[in-house]
Parts: structure tokens; C-alpha cells; sequence
């Protein structure tokens, strides 16, 4: 987005884990950062474990992994983490005592909801991620509605204040999809400004509903990342003015310069 | 501080970065002004540059590989007089010197880009990439003898800065390009580029890549650059520019070892942007206690 | 059972051994007629004979990489002669069709290794290892496709057996080798061979291998074997053979996707002796549930 | 050697650790291998761990690796490892509940002595290990001299039974070599058959002893290994019958076939 970055320090640093909580099919890992700045909302890290990074199912993982920032407090920083292969399963394994390797924070956060615009958090998955730091960081208060696959996903929902939550099992909440949820709240009141992360299908579905209404919004989105820092040019999206590298113009983005939040290859 | 010299450019240290591996004005945004005090790299090497702007593959463009990974960016850049205009000035500021890389799809357009580049004082090197092929012949300029030769002399005339000719691996003999690009006038060599290789969708298997295929880097074709900078090393007397794979010091004295005067990094950079000078500290370590000599 | 059929051959299944890469005698001694009953391949290849017997490049012949290994074990077998005497009756007992690997530095050793074993009703089908030079003209017979072609117009006429040729991923374009090798009357091409790697002695510096450099193979070079199916896929339309770093059913599926009729498993054995069967396994399980055309 | 060898199962297998126990420098490795036959001295299995085989120094270990075996009883399998490299680093982690994945018994065993000769073991370092269980089947008497660099060495001359202890450093035992143990051996009774394993340099100077006295003797050697079952024909040594395969025609070699014991690229 347009606001200044939080840079990083230049380079790779240790991290030592601090905590490593299980919530349902998720991991928060928390470690603690002494020597970096406090990120943004929506910037994300690129993460590997300090040992046995590779030697994996089929020899990987080899490349560090995106990671969004779940929370920052006390010099220490938070990630959620959903084990969908090496990398994943890896970083879940950690436990105090080990070492992260960590770059960051990298890309940009989200921005301040427009004049007479009131935020609304739409996160589906481990896509919930960033939007707890930006709950806390917007106060505390904004409204968050949350989807899962099923109450075993359901369980990172704490992780925000006052979460709806929709589940495609039924499970907990609501049962279908969030953005049915998000239909309700526009047909409510849509003088906010949509703040959203999740699945590439549930992005696109957030992103065409908000066009439809003309509500403003910002995704964060994924793609496959080698490095984070804009030196492999192998992250792009497309968007309106063409491919842009999603780690250094995004992850986040305004919802209207994307033709499509569906990026190839992103998602599982 | 002791300087080394490579084709009559004064070097802190034998580590440079791979061309398309670092991006030195992203790297400023994502970094601020600390990548400008601790510049990993002795000199810098620039991403290819064509004569038009490219907007490079579709997505999506990457994929790991046991010990590496494959990429198909396709040469996404701003063209000859983007570059000029938007990235010339920022990196001429960079503590280093600047190696421009540049490729062409006919000669003519090599030609093109290094007259351009000829008249740049902000341009210490040049650097050709001839992994792509000659669209008027059909062959891979870097593949093939007779091609790299006639590249070189349609080129070599029209600049007195170093040729450095960027040798592709997927050819059948790599000294034998490696040799007549040096009898062409070629300044200095530098391998390995890319070796192709392709991934598919495990779901859908189709291929994963928006290329299609890609460029397989990383330690999984360390071996292979080692045989290649020593089979180039024995074929040519000119300086030697050798990666492939590089990850630490100990790496880098293999390449020194079998031939190579600098040592490039890439793919490394990506899991650790400081990685070159790490691995130049460790070199240098090395090379305190380590005769770098060929013993054979 | 359902039988594939391959060159006219009878198959079991899809997975083979790749040459070199298992002693069907050795393994017999160390493991004992379980071998036999649980023998893994669904045909056996065996691996290289020459004319005359070789003892191969001397030790160290080892060497790991990242991902996979070196090797330059030098090609040591008994030579034909030898080969007829003592192995042939022995692998004639194995269960499952023998092709036997030949090479020749000219291209009428190779017709005289081809005459020879065109006569043993035990062999089912010759693979002719062309990753070697012609000692009369110096180029690597498998890397130019005149080459192959010259030298399969020769022995062609020699037998009515299936010949298989494998081909040198050493080359600039594989699949020009591929189309010459089919329009000269290869009944089918088996890939990739290794490729060209060197490590060096961490301690002296000088050449680890025995042979100076080895051949690079294991999962290493899987997205290059990948890739260069493909391609030659793309070019021919005779059975292929596909190998390379291949460790699961998954690794099998992918290079039939590609393009590939059999699948060859090398390395991998040295990791687990019965590897063979497991893959297959994997292999059948995932073709229950995937279709394994070609999607593009 | 000539003795008919033990033959393995078809296939690698699962076996669970049983015990780790530190001995000095040394790890000794106990697994359960309830479906493997009963080892002859003197051969070996190919060892790797179920887990995080790769992904270590350099993104090794790839291959399995050679271990003799050092005892065999009630249905276990006993290993002595030096971590040396990345391979017998990851092995040394290994703890009762992890598993081994093992293809063995490999290789030719030691053969009794010939008529009216008395076994004397000699071994350098790691290499005691095949002369433990040697001992054991000789009936738990056979003289062992043992040499090692240093005390923490050693300490692993435990598993063999009254065995002469000399170190470089003098720390324990003898101050020198244990070849020197060897030769105030033979001057006092060379009808003797020596059963050695060591590093070549060892091996070697054992080897030209025995033949300047025209002493028979069995040598354990080592070479690079990538199968250990001939597939591969990596692991040749030098005799005087041309290239030999040491995991099919040795480890155990008759002295009397060898110009050297010292074999390019073997040993550290
Ligand atoms: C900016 C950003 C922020 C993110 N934030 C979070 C977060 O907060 N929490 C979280 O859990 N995840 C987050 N992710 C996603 C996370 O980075 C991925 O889940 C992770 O990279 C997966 O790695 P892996 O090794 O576990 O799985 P992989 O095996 O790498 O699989 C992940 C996906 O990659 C593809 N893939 C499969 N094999 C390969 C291969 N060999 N090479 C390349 N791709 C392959 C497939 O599409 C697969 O579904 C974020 C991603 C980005 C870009
Ligand atoms: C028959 C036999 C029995 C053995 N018995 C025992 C035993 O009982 N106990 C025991 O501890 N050991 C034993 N060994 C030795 C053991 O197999 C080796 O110590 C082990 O393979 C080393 O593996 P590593 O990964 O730890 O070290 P590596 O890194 O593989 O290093 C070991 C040696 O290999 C060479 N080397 C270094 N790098 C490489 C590379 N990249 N590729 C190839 N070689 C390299 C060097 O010479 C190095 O010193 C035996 C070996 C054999 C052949
Ligand atoms: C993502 C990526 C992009 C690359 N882009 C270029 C390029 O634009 N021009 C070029 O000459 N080489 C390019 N290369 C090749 C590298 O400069 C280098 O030759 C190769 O990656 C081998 O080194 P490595 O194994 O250290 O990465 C690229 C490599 C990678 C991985
Ligand atoms: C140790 C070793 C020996 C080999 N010997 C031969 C050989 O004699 N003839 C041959 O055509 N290929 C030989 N090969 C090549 C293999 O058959 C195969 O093409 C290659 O190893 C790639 O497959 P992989 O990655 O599964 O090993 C050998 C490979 C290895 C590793
Ligand atoms: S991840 Fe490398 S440029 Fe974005
Ligand atoms: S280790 Fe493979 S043949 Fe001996």
C-alpha cells in the first residue's frame, strides 16, 4: 500500500523461540526479536528453522518461507503457522529452545481506513494472521468476521476480539461462507473500508463483492516467494498495470488495482 | 585494504552477485541505507537488460528442487532506455563498481545495447548473456562456437570496456564456446548460467511453471559448475568469473581452485541477503590458511 | 496380471533399473534367492560392456553432493567375451527380460558388440550407451546428432533386437539428437545418463574422483531429466525411457507424464536395494487415481 | 574372506533404537532387528536414520553409510560410531524410540585361524568394533591390542575384554603405537593369526609386519561406500588380482591379497 515501510535490518538474524502454542490445525510460534524494528500490520517475514532446514519430504524445504506477522508485542514476534509441507511442518516442529532464522519485516502493512470509512477485518484460514495485529493496532474494536474449513481451523479464531465466525462444515458459527457474512454486514452499513486476507478464491469473492458496492479494500495476498526482498522477480501478480512483485509492492494491496485476487500457483 | 584486479577494475574482494539475483534498488526499499554501508558485493552485476522492456513470464514462476530450485522470471526488465533513464543513476551510486548485463535476440541488438552501454561511465563491464537463441539463426549464441565467435566480433569493436561473456551449461562443450569466445576478443568468462529443467503441477500435471520450463540454481548444481569452471579454466587464459551453487567459503575455494578468478553468488542470496559477505569473510579465512593453487 | 508392452517386450510393470545401477549377480550373493523372488525391475539392464575388458578408474569413485552423488567408476566390466562367458547365463535366469547396455570409442566396436548379441536369444533388447567419444572423431557420440545418426545407420541393419539408445544430457539440444537417433532406426531412447560434475579433495585441493570428474546423479538432477523427457517427447514418437533422480511413484509419474514409457531407477537402489518394487507400487496406487496423459 | 557369508533379507528395513550410550568419543548404537539374521564378525550393514536423512552440513547425508557391526545378541544389533561427518553426526543423535533404517549383514566375515595358530586382534580407533563381537565368537580370550589417539578414545576399549590399551598421547596405556604392542607380541609368539581394523596407515604397517614375518593375518578394511551391495562399484581397493568391490569381496581381506591397506579417499 502507499504507506511508508518499516524497513528491516539488513540481512538474516536468529531468533530465539520463546513460546509454541497449539491452536487446533495452527501453531503460533512466538521469538523474540531484541534487534528488530516493531513491523507493520500486513508486512510479513521470511522464515527458516536455524537447523534441519532441508532433509524434508523430498529433500526440501531449501528456500526460507513468507510468514505474516500475527502479533509484535514486547520485542517478541508472533506467527501462525498452518503445517501444508515442509517448510510448515518444519517450523511447527520448533519449540523453545530453538532458533528461527528470520528477514524482515518485508513488504508492505495495511493503511488507515478513509475518512468517514469504518474498518472491517474479513480473514479466512491462516489468512486471519495479519488481521489480528491490525485489529490491535486500529484499537481493538474493529469487527472481525472470521471463516474456517472446520472447528479444528476454528480454534485460531481466539486469536482476534470478538470474532464472527462462519465454518464450511458448520462446525462453529456460521455455516457457509464468510463472505455471506460480509454480504449481511454491507447490507447493514457499507461505510467501511474492507481489510482482508485468506484463500485465493475468498479474496477474489471479497474483492468482486466490494467492487460491486464500490467499498474500498485491501487484500493481503500470497504467491510463491524465494526471497522477499525483490531479488528474484518470482513472486508477481498481475494486476492492473501489470505484473508487480507481491513481496516489495505488496502483500498488500488495493483492492482496485487488481483485475483478479487469483494468483497462479498461490494457495493449496 | 588490500584491492584485487579484475580486468583492470580494482575489487575489494573475489565475490560479486549473479546477475537477476539481487535487485540493489529493491533491496535499498526493503533495507534502507544499512545495504549501502554493508554492500555484500564487490562489484555489481546487473539483471539482464534488453533493447525493449519485457514483462517477463506468468506466474507462476518458481519451484524447489532437492538442494535448489527452478525459475522461470523470463527476463522481465525495463528495456534499454527504462534502464538508462530510471536505474543507470540509482545504481551508479552504489559503493561498487556496476557490471551491466545485457542480451539480445539478434546481434544487432547486442551491438545495440553495448554501444549504449559503451558510452556510460557508470558502466565499469559488460556482461553478455548468451543463453537465449539468435532468432535469425535458430542456435543458441552461447551453445555454439561459431555463434558466440560471430557475436564477438560484430561486438567487440565497438567498445573498450571488458566483454565478459556469460556462458550457458546446456551445451554439449562448454570449452569449446569458452575458446572461441576468448580468441573473439571476449575479456573475461563467466559460468555457470541456469541448467533447464521443468517442474509439473502435482495435482494437475501440467507443467508448473508460466514458462514452462525453467533454469535449474542452487547447491544442486555446484558439481556441475565445478566441472565446468575447471574444463573452461584448461581451455582459456582469460579471467574466470565461476558459480553455480555457491553457499560458503569453502565453495567459493573450490571455484578459485579450479580456475576461477571471482566468484559469483545467487540463489544463496535469496535465503540469506547478506550471504556474500559472509561468504567473502569466510573465503578470506580460508585463503589464510589454504593455498588456492590448482594442484593438478 | 495386466503385462505392458515395450518393444514388442513383455512387461510387468513400468520401472526398470537404470545400467550401472544394479549387479542382479552381486545382489544375489549378498541377499540370496529373495532376490529372485522379490526381484524388483521389470526388466533387467545391465550394465556397460565393451569390447575389451576394463578395470574402470581408480579409487575414490565416490563422491556425494547435495542431493545426490558423484561417481566415476570408469565403465570396469569384463568386456564381451567375459560378459557371454559368465554373466550372460546367469542373468538368462533372472525373472524378467534382459537388455543388455554396449558402448564402443568406434563406431564398429559397436556394430561388432551389437552382431555379437544380436545372436543371444537371451538378450531381448541392446541400449547403446553413446555418452563417449568416438575416438575417430573426437565428438561425444551421443551429443551431435549426426553422430548418432552415423553411427545407428551402421548397426541398425545388425539386428532385428529393440535398440534402445541412451542419450548424454551433455548436449546443447537433446532433442536434435533424440530426432536424428529415431530417423536412423532407434526403436526407442532411454534418459538422462549423468551429468558432467567434479569435487575437489577438501584437504589438497587436486580432483576428489579418480577419473578427475564423475557423473552427476540423484534427485540433483531431476528437474533437468524432467525436462529433457519432455522436450525429446516432444520430438520423437518412440518409446521412451525415463530416468533420473527418481525416488517415489510420484518422481515415476512425472517423468510419464512427461513423455516416458518406462521408468529407469538408478541412485536411488544404492539408497534402498528394493526400491524398484516400492516405486512401482507407488506408481500403481497413483495411476489408480490420476490420469497420466499429457495435459498440455 | 572365503567363509560362506551370512546373506541379508531382501530390502532395507525398520529397526528401532534400543539404547544410545556414550563412550568417550564413541556413540554405541543398540537396534532391534527381530527379523534379521544372526551377523558373522566382520561384516557390515548400511546404516541411515528413518528421519532427517539430508538436510545436514551441505544438505547431507544422502547416502546410507558403513558400520560393522560390534555385537549381535537376543535379537539386537549393536554399532560403535565416531561422528566424523554429517552421516555419523545424525546417527549419534539417534535415541531409544527413533528408528535406523538398516540393510544387512553385508560383506565377508573373519575365518578362524588356520591349524595350530592363536588369534591376536588388533585395533585402531573405531575399527575395534568388528574384533568386539570377533572376540565374543572366539570364546571371549583372544588377546586384543588396541590403539587410539587419546584418553576420550579410549574410553571404548571397554567393549573388548582385557584388551592392551596404547594412545598417541600416552594418556592411557602404552605411549605410542599399537603396532609397538604388536611387534613385543610377536617376538615373544608369532603363531599367531592377526585380526586387525583400524585407519590405513594402521592397517598398512599391521600388513607389512605380518608379511615380513610371515605371520597370516585378516584385515578389516574401509573404502567409500554408496550401496554395499555391489551395485554400484564404487568402493574398489587395489589388490594384487586387479580392483576388487570391497562390500562384496571384503571388508575381511586375507593380507596375503593386498600390495597396501591404505586405499585412496578412505579414512579421514
Ligand atoms: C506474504 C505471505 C504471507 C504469508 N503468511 C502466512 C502465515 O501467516 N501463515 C501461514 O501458515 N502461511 C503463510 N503464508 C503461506 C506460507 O508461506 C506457505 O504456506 C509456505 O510457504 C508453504 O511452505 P511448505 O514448504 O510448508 O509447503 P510447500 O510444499 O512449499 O507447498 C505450498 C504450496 O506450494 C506449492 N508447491 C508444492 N510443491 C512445491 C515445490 N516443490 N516448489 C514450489 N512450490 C511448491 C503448492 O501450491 C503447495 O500447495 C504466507 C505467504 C505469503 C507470500
Ligand atoms: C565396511 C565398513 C565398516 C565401517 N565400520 C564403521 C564403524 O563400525 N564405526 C564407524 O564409526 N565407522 C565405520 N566405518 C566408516 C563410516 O562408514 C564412515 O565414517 C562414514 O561413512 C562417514 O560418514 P559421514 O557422513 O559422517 O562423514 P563424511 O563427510 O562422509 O566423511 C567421511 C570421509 O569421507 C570423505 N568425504 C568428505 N566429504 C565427502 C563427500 N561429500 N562425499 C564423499 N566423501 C566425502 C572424506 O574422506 C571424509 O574424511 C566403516 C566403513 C566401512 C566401509
Ligand atoms: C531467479 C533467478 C534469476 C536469474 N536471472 C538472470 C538474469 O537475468 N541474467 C543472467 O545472466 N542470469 C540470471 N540468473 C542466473 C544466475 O546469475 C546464476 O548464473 C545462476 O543462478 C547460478 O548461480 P546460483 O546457483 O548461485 O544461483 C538467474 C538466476 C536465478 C535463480
Ligand atoms: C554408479 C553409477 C554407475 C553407472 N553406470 C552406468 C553404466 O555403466 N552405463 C550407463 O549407461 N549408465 C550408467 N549410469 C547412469 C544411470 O544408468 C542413470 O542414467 C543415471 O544415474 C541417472 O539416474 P539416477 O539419478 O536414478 O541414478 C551409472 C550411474 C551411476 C550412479
Ligand atoms: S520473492 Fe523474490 S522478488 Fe519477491
Ligand atoms: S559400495 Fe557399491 S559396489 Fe560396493
Amino acid at each position: 500500500m502507499s504507506g511508508d515501510r518499516t524497513q528491516a535490518p539488513f540481512g538474516r538474524r536468529s531468533a530465539a523461540i520463546t513460546a509454541h502454542e497449539d491452536h487446533g490445525a495452527y501453531v503460533v510460534l512466538r521469538c523474540s526479536d531484541p534487534a528488530g524494528p516493531r513491523p507493520q500490520a500486513g508486512q510479513f517475514y521470511m522464515l527458516s528453522s536455524a537447523t534441519r532446514w532441508g532433509g524434508g519430504e523430498n529433500e526440501r524445504p531449501f528456500l526460507p518461507r513468507a510468514f505474516s506477522v500475527l502479533r509484535a508485542e514486547h520485542r517478541e514476534l508472533h506467527f501462525l503457522i498452518e503445517d501444508v509441507g515442509p517448510g510448515t511442518k518444519r517450523l511447527c516442529e520448533l519449540r523453545p529452545g530453538d532458533d528461527l532464522l528470520l528477514v524482515g519485516p518485508l513488504g508492505t502493512g495495511f493503511v488507515s481506513p478513509r475518512e468517514g470509512r469504518a474498518p472491517l477485518l474479513v480473514g479466512g484460514g491462516v489468512g486471519i494472521a495479519p488481521l489480528a495485529i491490525w485489529q490491535d493496532e486500529l484499537g481493538g474494536q474493529a469487527p472481525a468476521l472470521l471463516g474456517f474449513r472446520d472447528a479444528a481451523h476454528a480454534a485460531g479464531a481466539v486469536l482476534l476480539a470478538a470474532p464472527r465466525v462462519a465454518t464450511d462444515d458448520g462446525s462453529v458459527g456460521h455455516h457457509g461462507l464468510v463472505t455471506e457474512l460480509m454480504t449481511e454486514r454491507l447490507d447493514a452499513d457499507d461505510h467501511v473500508e474492507v481489510y482482508a486476507c485468506g484463500p485465493p478464491a475468498m479474496l477474489e469473492a471479497v474483492r468482486e463483492l466490494c467492487a460491486r458496492r464500490d467499498v474500498p479494500a485491501q487484500l493481503a495476498l500470497e504467491s510463491g516467494m524465494a526471497c522477499g526482498f525483490g531479488a528474484c522477480f518470482g513472486c508477481v501478480v498481475p494486476t492492473r498495470h501489470g505484473l508487480i512483485r507481491l513481496c516489495l509492492e505488496g502483500p498488500v494491496l488495493d483492492a482496485a488495482v487488481l483485475e483478479t485476487a487469483v494468483v497462479a500457483g498461490a494457495g493449496h | 585494504m588490500t584491492t584485487l584486479d579484475f580486468c583492470g577494475i580494482a575489487l575489494e574482494h573475489p565475490i560479486i552477485n549473479g546477475s537477476g539475483t539481487f535487485d540493489a534498488i529493491a533491496a535499498h526499499r526493503a533495507f534502507g541505507d544499512e545495504l549501502l554501508e554493508r554492500f555484500p558485493f564487490a562489484a555489481f552485476v546487473s539483471k539482464t537488460v534488453t533493447l525493449e522492456p519485457r514483462q517477463g513470464n506468468p506466474p507462476p514462476r518458481l519451484w524447489e528442487v532437492p538442494a535448489g530450485m527452478i525459475n522461470s522470471i523470463g527476463l522481465p526488465n525495463k528495456g534499454l532506455e527504462g534502464y538508462l533513464a530510471e536505474d543507470l543513476p540509482r545504481l551508479a551510486q552504489l559503493p561498487a563498481p556496476l557490471i551491466v548485463n545485457v542480451m539480445g535476440f539478434t546481434r544487432e541488438q547486442v551491438a545495440e545495447l553495448v554501444t549504449a552501454f559503451s558510452a556510460r561511465e557508470e558502466v565499469a563491464a559488460l556482461e553478455l548473456n548468451v543463453s537465449c537463441p539468435n532468432v535469425e539463426t535458430g542456435l543458441v549464441m552461447g551453445a555454439d562456437p561459431d555463434e558466440v565467435a560471430a557475436l564477438l566480433e560484430r561486438v567487440r569493436p565497438l567498445t573498450d570496456k571488458p566483454l565478459i561473456v556469460k556462458l550457458t551449461p546446456n551445451a554439449s562443450d562448454v570449452a569449446a564456446v569458452a575458446s572461441a569466445a576468448q580468441q573473439a576478443g571476449a575479456s573475461a568468462l563467466s559460468l555457470i548460467n541456469t541448467l533447464r529443467g521443468m517442474a509439473l503441477d502435482p495435482r494437475s500435471g501440467s507443467p508448473w511453471l508460466g514458462g514452462t520450463t525453467g533454469g535449474v540454481s542452487g547447491p544442486a548444481v555446484r558439481a556441475i559448475a565445478l566441472a565446468q569452471v575447471q574444463a573452461v579454466s584448461q581451455a582459456t587464459n582469460i579471467p574466470l568469473i565461476g558459480m553455480g551453487g555457491v553457499q560458503s567459503g569453502r565453495d567459493a575455494l573450490d571455484l578459485i581452485r579450479a580456475g576461477a578468478d571471482l566468484v559469483a553468488v545467487g540463489t544463496e542470496s535469496f535465503r540469506d541477503p547478506v550471504a556474500g559477505s559472509r561468504i567473502a569473510a569466510e573465503l578470506a579465512a580460508l585463503l589464510q590458511t589454504t593455498e588456492p593453487v590448482k594442484t593438478w
